[in-house]
């Protein structure tokens, strides 16, 4: 039965894993003796009954109601026993403990951002302490999508004008993926996040210092983490490729045609304005999708992510 | 069923493959019923989002509801039920021979039709020139409530599918008249007549459920 | 056949003028104010009356075959599922709210 | 339960006629040229051009799915961009769906069996028959255009408010699907109408073959539920045209309606493409172990069944989209309950084969490898009906692998035993038997090797519609791929085999299976008016205790527009038929 888990389900990481994984399990084992009787029965019917010759006569058996209620009864408890199962673990699911610790979620075509309660923000990076239910309350800026992170069996859409909300309590710290599990565009795939299980400790120094790190680096630095971290990187391509944005190798300076047909030449005024108000002058072919990063970005990380991109050329 | 009987019928109007000329009206109806079936059940999605829409936000649908002329949606109701009528009526008269009869009560049921089209095309001018335009296109600010847009949307959408649907009758009505005056109809084969007139009362019947659920919310 | 019948001028006068009756009717009982879920429950109630009459005599399932009748019945049922089920979901939403 | 008529019996003279063989006059040879087929009212006709059009079109979806399966080779682009990638997955899923697996088998193999099951010479309307392919093909002429116009990157569900805003051509795409509604709306009425009202004279309900008990429960769910994806596809192309906001947030409309509008119709569309594939089974299974069919009415019940409860159990698609904790309790306990009828046709079939005599032919091993395929494919189905479970597996390659069990080990694999095994009825050829056993054996090994590893791949957490992803899956994939190639392969030959034996193939016997049902009583291929002579049924179709003699009964009329001594009399009786 371990086997089988460690192969078909990721590490478990929360509280609630255990409960999912035990019903998935006994559904698996319950469902390949089945399985198991059926073909075997398929097979042996099909030799042991071969058709010897073309006379062949087989007798007239029509029906035979209590083989018919027997299988219809046991399948029936099985299933009801799933059912029962499955919604008692469904309602630990949705119903988060009243001290859970609360984080909000708002998910942007294509990254996700979290705000924490004392002003802290991130993106792309969800900081969570381990042991102490966290429950996140989501909203969506534009169309659907769905927090998922298999490690700890949560799976939440996540809608535009409406809360939805998800909860767990990690079990220790760790890394583990965030996916966007609801189709949302051209790089849904990219759509990845990360959590990150600090102890308790060690999550309220970094809610204290957040990015302070950040003081050490050399703006290039910072801005070549900052463009990573931030999630710019799904559409904007380092290599002159051309993903869903423009590519930013050799950007400064270069004359660019905007979709209201006037054209600027690339400074730092564009850029800074093209971070915070992102759709006001959009590129010539392509769709005014960036997220506003107004709030979530300081004017120094700004600063460094432009300096940053100076460099590449 | 089929039976092969020796004492079938066999007027032009049966297709080779079926057995006689109640089999082929038989099946006609019930084909024409099925349709309506479906005709429910496209029509039930309309009428579900309105229901979801009203529980959501029932004092919307007390506030708009104000800007839609009962006296011109009981008139219609009036048109439309008359219509009913005369449609009936002109089944009878192909049950009994009657050309005549069949001819002009049709014809009264396009002139209803018509008329039923024309105060609709007065309700929707008027409200379009206030700015009461569906969802994204609405400018009105008479009605304080976010959601006022889709309550009118819903309206639209409502009332203008019933009103394709008065439009298709129109159609079919014409072309009865059409097939009437050849002579086509007759005691022993008025299929067409009976089964566009189904069609005829299932969008009398809609409109019947559409008028009390957008007019009359007091 | 039982989908010939064939109904009297009269008769037929009088579903009509039976309709309009409950038309005038539908509209009358908006004068008086009923309380709110109840007017709505009259209006379904009369509109339910009026198209039953319709069904029964101008459509003439009142002399047809019983399968026709439960195709009507049937698509009324599913109607009712979609609507029902669709509640189940629209009228017991709790949203969460964001504390800060 | 439809005629209202009270059953009473009366004597028929009625005579055995033996099924003309290699008829030198067939519905081929008949009204040929360009217009007359194409103008044509024959349902065998319409049948074969629905059976070429899906064909074309599983053509089509199935090379996107190659190429699909080949970008998924590696972990990062290779060689088709993430836009390409979304349009291409949309366009598999929607032509499949709506082209494919919605039409294929009512529309194709039931217009051509199901008039030659009831005896009689066509469809209740013919008319409204060839209208339907027409609507079909306009449906499907407005999905091309919005191909080569913008495309479209929704998924096949076009769920709001992404579908309201993204680029391409949706509107058309919509569209093309709501016009494809009314043809598969029309193929249910014609067939209900059909059932009721066109039996020849002693075809009961008891006596009707399993397969028109799929047919009909099939029917009904189409025309109960296809209305109202008509109005939703509707509401959304409104919602593109004119911003009606009824499932756009942005305007205040809720776009978790829009799913229940949608899966309203989408999931009781599952069983529109499933259960006449358990009708073919029935058929299949029946006549390939020469015995009666174990519990007749256990299976045509339960295929009503889950007919209408398949009607109750669309919250499943939402267990996580946000719908309220009661309406998830409800709908995932209905869900378990349309697995009950499931399961008894499954052990129904098997009591069948016991103490047959069974012939191992081409569709019988399609049809064991369906009994094998479905069975997975419905044991997942309760995994994910599970409420805890399905939040961690909802949006996985787990549920892909799912619906690919169910709707291609299960629907497709149904399809093709039921093409295999009407294949002489319908063209009077043999293919070769033993081509057809390497194309079945090849497509069951390369079925299980794509999407096996795809279990695997999705309880381990990868999301579906996933352009990139990360290395850690990468092995499955590479699986994956390469059973899709396998699959590629089999249907090459399978292509190959049948074309050859329509040139080239042995003359079928009118019936080479040795089938009791009624389409085997007459000519391979029928004439254009399928029968000589208005049949007579005193027997069931799985009555293999009987003679054969007892099936070929039949009166020669005038109403079948033929000479009534056209053929060689040979016995004569007098039975009592029920009216």
């Amino acid at each position: 039965m371990n086997r089988l888990s460690d192969f078909m389900l990721p590490p478990a990481r929360s509280t609630l894993a255990g409960e999912v994984d035990a019903l998935f399990n006994f559904i698996n084992v319950v469902s390949l003796i089945l399985l198991i009787g059926i073909t075997i029965a398929i097979i042996y019917f099909a030799i042991r009954y071969r058709r010897k010759s073309d006379d062949d006569t087989t007798p007239l058996i029509t029906h035979n109601s209590k083989l018919e209620i027997t299988w219809s009864v046991i399948p029936l408890i099985l299933v009801m026993i799933v059912f029962g199962w499955g919604y008692s673990g469904y309602l630990t699911m949705t119903n988060a403990p009243d001290d859970a610790y609360e984080i909000r979620v708002i998910a942007k075509s294509w990254l996700w951002e979290f705000h924490y309660q004392d002003g802290q923000t991130s993106i792309n990076e969800l900081h969570v302490p381990e042991n102490r239910p966290v429950k996140l309350i989501m909203s969506s800026d534009d169309v659907l999508h769905s927090f998922y992170v298999p490690d700890f069996r949560v799976k939440m859409d996540v809608i535009p004008n409406r809360y939805t909300s998800v909860w767990f309590e990690a079990t220790g710290p760790g890394e583990s993926v965030i996916y966007c599990a609801e189709y949302c565009g051209s790089a849904h795939s990219q759509m990845l996040a990360d959590v990150i299980v600090h102890t308790q400790d060690d999550f309220d120094l970094w809610l204290e210092a957040g990015d302070a790190i950040d003081e050490d680096l050399t703006p290039v630095e910072l801005g070549r983490q900052l463009v990573e971290r931030q999630g710019c990187l799904a559409c904007h391509s380092t290599d002159g490729s051309t993903l869903q944005g423009p590519t930013f190798l050799d950007i400064m300076g270069r004359e660019r045609l905007l979709t209201d047909g006037t054209t600027v030449t690339i400074d730092e005024n564009y850029l800074r304005q093209s971070i915070l108000e992102p759709n006001t002058q959009v590129a010539d072919g392509f769709p005014p999708i960036m997220p506003s990063y107004a709030g979530s970005l300081s004017d120094r990380q700004i600063d460094a992510i432009i300096e940053y991109l100076k460099t590449l050329d | 069923m089929a039976q092969p009987s020796t004492s079938v019928k066999k007027g032009e109007h049966v297709q080779h493959h079926f057995v006689d000329s109640d089999q082929q009206f038989e099946a006609s109806k019930m084909g024409m019923w099925i349709f309506l079936v479906t005709e429910i059940l496209f029509f039930g999605g309309l009428f579900l989002g309105y229901i979801v829409y009203r529980s959501w936000y029932p004092e919307l649908y007390l506030m708009a509801s104000e800007h839609l002329d009962v006296f011109w949606g009981a008139v219609n109701t009036v048109v439309l039920i008359s219509s009913s009528l005369t449609v009936a009526m002109a089944i009878r008269s192909a049950q009994l021979n009657q050309q005549k009869g069949l001819i002009i009560n049709l014809c009264i049921t396009i002139a209803l039709a018509f008329i039923f089209m024309v105060i609709k095309y007065f309700e929707y001018t008027e409200k379009f020139a206030v700015g009461i335009f569906p969802g994204g296109y609405y400018t009105y600010d008479g009605i304080a409530h976010d959601q006022a847009n889709i309550f009118f949307s819903i309206y639209y959408m409502m009332t203008g599918l019933h009103g394709v649907h008065v439009l298709v009758g129109i159609g079919l009505m014409i072309w009865l008249v059409v097939r009437a005056r050849k002579g086509h109809f007759h005691s022993e084969y008025y299929t067409p007549v009976e089964i566009t007139g189904l069609y005829w009362h299932l969008v009398d019947i809609i409109w019947i459920f559409l008028f009390p659920l957008l007019y009359l919310i007091d | 056949m039982s989908g010939h019948h064939i109904s009297s001028a009269k008769f037929l006068w009088g579903v009509g003028i039976a309709l309009l009756i409950l038309t005038f009717l539908t509209v009358a009982v908006t004068w008086i104010n009923i309380p709110e879920p109840w007017n709505v429950v009259v209006a379904v109630a009369i509109a339910v009356v009026k198209s039953t009459i319709v069904a029964a005599f101008f459509m003439h399932l009142w002399w047809d075959t019983k399968f026709n009748v439960l195709l009507l019945f049937m698509s009324i049922i599913f109607f009712m599922i979609l609507v029902g089920l669709t509640l189940l979901d629209a009228l017991y939403r709790t949203d969460p709210i964001p504390s800060f | 339960m439809a005629t209202p008529e009270p059953t009473n019996t009366k004597k028929l003279q009625v005579r055995r006629y033996k099924p003309e063989e290699n008829p030198k006059e067939t519905y081929l040879t008949e009204e040929t040229g360009l217009w007359a087929w194409m103008t044509t009212v024959d349902h065998k006709k319409i049948g074969l051009m629905y059976l070429g059009s899906i064909t074309f079109f599983f053509l089509v979806a199935g090379i996107l799915a190659l190429i699909l399966r080949t970008e998924l080779l590696t972990p990062a682009q290779s060689f088709i961009t993430a836009d390409a990638y979304n349009q291409i997955f949309t366009l598999h899923g929607a032509i499949m769906v709506f082209f494919f697996l919605v039409p294929s088998v009512p529309a194709a193999l039931g217009n051509f069996i199901l008039p030659l099951q009831l005896g009689c010479k066509d469809v209740a309307f013919p008319r409204v028959n060839l209208l339907s392919y027409y609507i079909y093909v306009v449906g499907a002429l407005f999905t091309l255009i919005a191909i080569f116009t913008g495309g479209v990157d929704t998924g096949w569900t076009f769920y709001t408010p992404y579908s309201a805003t993204t680029g391409g051509n949706v509107m058309m795409m919509t569209f093309g699907v709501f016009i494809l509604g009314f043809s598969s709306i029309l193929t249910g009425l014609n067939f209900i109408v059909t059932i009721h009202r066109m039996r020849s004279p002693g075809l009961t309900w008891n006596r009707l073959s399993l397969f028109l008990w799929s047919l009909y429960a099939t029917s009904i769910i189409q025309i109960l539920a296809t209305p109202v994806l008509a109005i939703t596809l509707l509401l959304l192309t409104m919602e593109r045209l004119l911003s009606i906001g009824i499932f756009d947030p942005a305007l205040g409309g809720d776009p978790v309606l829009y799913q229940h509008f949608f899966w309203f119709y989408s999931h009781p569309a599952v069983y529109i493409m499933i259960v006449p594939g358990f009708g073919i089974v029935s058929e299949i299974i029946s006549t390939f172990s020469r015995k009666h069919i174990f519990g007749y009415w256990a299976i045509a019940l339960s295929s009503l069944a889950i007919a209408f409860i398949g009607f109750l159990v669309w919250g499943h698609h939402m267990f996580v989209a946000g719908q309220s904790s009661l309406a998830n309790m409800v709908f995932s306990f209905l869900t378990f309950l349309v697995g009950i009828p499931t399961g008894i046709k499954i052990f129904n079939w098997l009591a069948t084969m016991h103490r047959g005599s069974i012939d191992l032919k081409t569709p019988m091993l399609y049809i064991m490898a369906f009994l094998f395929l479905f069975s997975i494919g419905g044991f997942t189905g309760i995994m994910l009906g599970a409420l805890s479970v399905d939040i961690h597996l909802h949006d996985t390659y787990y549920v892909v692998a799912h619906f690919h069990y169910v709707m291609m080990g299960g629907m497709v694999m149904a399809f093709l035993g039921g093409l295999h095994y009407w294949w002489p009825k319908m063209f009077g050829k043999m293919y070769n038997e033993l081509w057809a056993k390497i194309a079945c054996g090849l497509l069951f090994i390369g079925f299980n090797v794509t999407f096996l590893p795809q279990f695997v791949m999705g309880s381990l957490g990868m999301p579906r519609r996933y352009f990139n992803y990360l290395e850690q899956f990468q092995a499955y994939h590479q699986f994956s791929t390469i059973g899709a190639y396998i699959m590629g392969v089999a249907f090459v030959i399978m292509a190959i085999y049948l074309v050859h034996s329509l040139f080239k193939g042995k003359q079928a016997s009118s019936n080479p299976w040795g089938s009791r049902a009624l389409e085997w009583q007459a000519a391979s291929p029928p004439s254009l008016h399928n029968y000589h002579h208005t049949p007579v049924i005193i027997n069931g179709p799985y009555d293999y205790h009987k003679p054969m003699s007892e099936f070929q009964l039949g009166i020669a009329d005038s109403h079948n527009g033929h000479d009534p001594h056209h053929q060689k009399d040979i016995e004569t009786k007098s039975v009592e038929a029920d009216k």
